[in-house]
């Protein structure tokens, strides 16, 4: 099995006010279907895109946490989050729709460095 | 009062064509005149018609074309629609294309301008 | 004058050079990725604190509300658009991206 | 090599796509193979045909569809372009609308994969 | 001449990794023909937009340098820039295609305070 | 692991997010609004010569160029892009915008 292709999906953009980490989440919907070795890592303000608590009825936008919520049944298994940015941002672990594996910066350069391809959004 | 606005940002992509759009809405609930809003850089991809966006989520150049209905001037920046390929052809409802002109006439005219962007 | 910043505090300057430039005592509106600044338990917070003492700092409702913010920071007033309005009524505006 | 490359913002608003195309232009000068260029978020706006920039200024639609005469895979992300007014009647020489799962494949194919955004 | 609608272009954002100077500047020019009360400031990375020497063949991008410079004629004739911006980017009067009157943080402030309108690019 | 950056630093805290992840000798490549990091004779010099002594800095010649920037900072190395694809060649890849 190890000629999978590594892909890690980072990201790193705040929710809402850009669209990167939402169209970042359709892609790794759609690479969960391709059986390679995908992970999914939350950085920077990208640890906002899976906060609870979402509430886009008035504005109207589109609420994407659930879609975050399904990641597991898509063989999406990998879900890390940076330590320093969630906590430099207040929060922790029961703030998230979906459970990450917390790492800290040492841990994730390693990760990278294993990738055959990382994508950033 | 009269108010205009500018969005630089395409729709979708970010959100400042969304709090555009709610700025525009609640100040005419407040009585307020638009005297118009002028879509520069990126904001000119509010204008097309093509935009088909998913079902469950809003519609951002009908929206727009909602406030024309209303008696809003939608003015899209010439020389920034065409580097980005908007054009005549799939303009929306509601949106017209002028020059730079529209953007100075609009801050004349208003007591107050908000940007919207970058 | 009124001040906009939609930027998020963690990732570009915006706040920074509103704050340097806006008049002391003036409104600062945080709307769109600007409201994460106003999020209250962060380790942006003591920065937010030291901006309340010489602004009037304004976090939009509705974009606390679209990124699950339920609680703002010491000093910081949340508004609705028709407050974003009434802020516009009374000062000529600026936005710091 | 094969190289991949990820284009993700709008032509003429942000640099990355002229730093795709150079990039792009300097792997194949060096015989490498791009397996191909995907579009997505604002980058899609790169494939419309309607562009129609200032006379000295590059043409940045038509660089790609040169890029794609030369054997290269444009595909423009169709969730992505759909929200942005991009569709097949706009769609310029050389690109194609497809799914996410051209993403996946050239990633799975390329050895080295390059990002130009966001 | 006190109805005169007074008219700031703020430039914020860095030449050519994204347009906002370049669009803003040709705003400025047609500003310039409807004799109101224009002035353009440099503050933040806005101030790279008037750098000289800027050699844009290799990439094939217009370069907006020259149309800076024809600003003077174009009846902008108040150019002004943030002196902090300017001096912590290691860059001087000198380093500029036009000539800016330096200001203070003040200065701009009270600048700011009396426009009608402002306009950031 | 190549590391490209492409936001000016004086604007974005993209540069700090590659210097905290990227392993210590790994090669950033400055592009488009990065270079801004790269120029000598700045605030931001004592900054980037620290930076020089973790990682391999490199600035992209043709966004020097485009931005009139003719004197890169102590320890940065100046490539065209053929020295990029170079990069690429020898290292996979990811960006920080």
């Amino acid at each position: 099995m190890s000629d999978l292709t590594k892909i890690m999906i980072m990201m790193r953009k705040a929710p809402y006010g850009t669209i990167y980490s939402f169209e970042g989440l359709e892609s790794v919907l759609i690479m969960g279907a391709y059986e390679q070795d995908i992970s999914l890592i939350f950085v920077d303000d990208g640890v906002y895109s899976i906060k609870k608590g979402m509430d886009t009825t008035q504005l109207g936008i589109k609420n994407f946490s659930p879609t975050f919520r399904v990641l597991e049944g898509y063989d999406i298994e990998k879900l890390y989050i940076d330590r320093e940015s969630m906590e430099s941002r207040g929060l922790t672990l029961d703030d998230f729709v979906v459970e990450p594996e917390v790492l800290d910066k040492e841990e994730i350069t390693k990760l990278m460095e294993e990738q055959d391809a990382i994508f950033p959004f | 009062m009269k108010f205009g606005v500018l969005v630089q940002e395409g729709p979708y992509h970010h959100e400042s064509s969304d709090s555009a759009y709610q700025f525009v809405k609640a100040a005419m609930e407040k009585g307020h005149e638009i005297v118009g809003v002028f879509f520069y850089h990126d904001g000119v991809i509010n204008s097309t018609k093509l935009t088909d966006p998913q079902q469950d989520d809003r519609h951002i150049q009908k929206r727009w074309s909602e406030v024309a209905e209303n008696g809003v001037d939608l003015v899209v920046c010439v020389a920034a629609a065409k580097r980005r390929g908007i054009n005549d052809d799939v303009l929306a409802p509601g949106f017209r294309i002028s020059g730079l002109g529209q953007l100075t006439e609009m801050a004349i005219k208003a007591d107050r301008f908000v940007t919207f962007g970058a | 004058m009124l001040h906009l910043v939609n930027k998020s505090p963690y990732y570009a300057s915006s706040l920074d050079s509103c704050t340097k430039f806006a008049k002391k005592g003036a409104p600062i509106l945080l709307i769109e990725d600007g409201v994460y600044g106003a999020m209250a338990g962060t380790s942006f917070e003591s920065k937010m604190a030291d901006i309340v003492k010489d602004f009037e700092v304004y976090a939009l409702k509705a974009d606390l509300m679209v990124r699950g913010i339920d609680k703002v920071a010491p000093g910081v007033k949340e508004v609705d658009y028709a407050g974003f309005v009434e802020l516009v009524e009374q000062h000529t505006t600026t936005t710091w991206s």
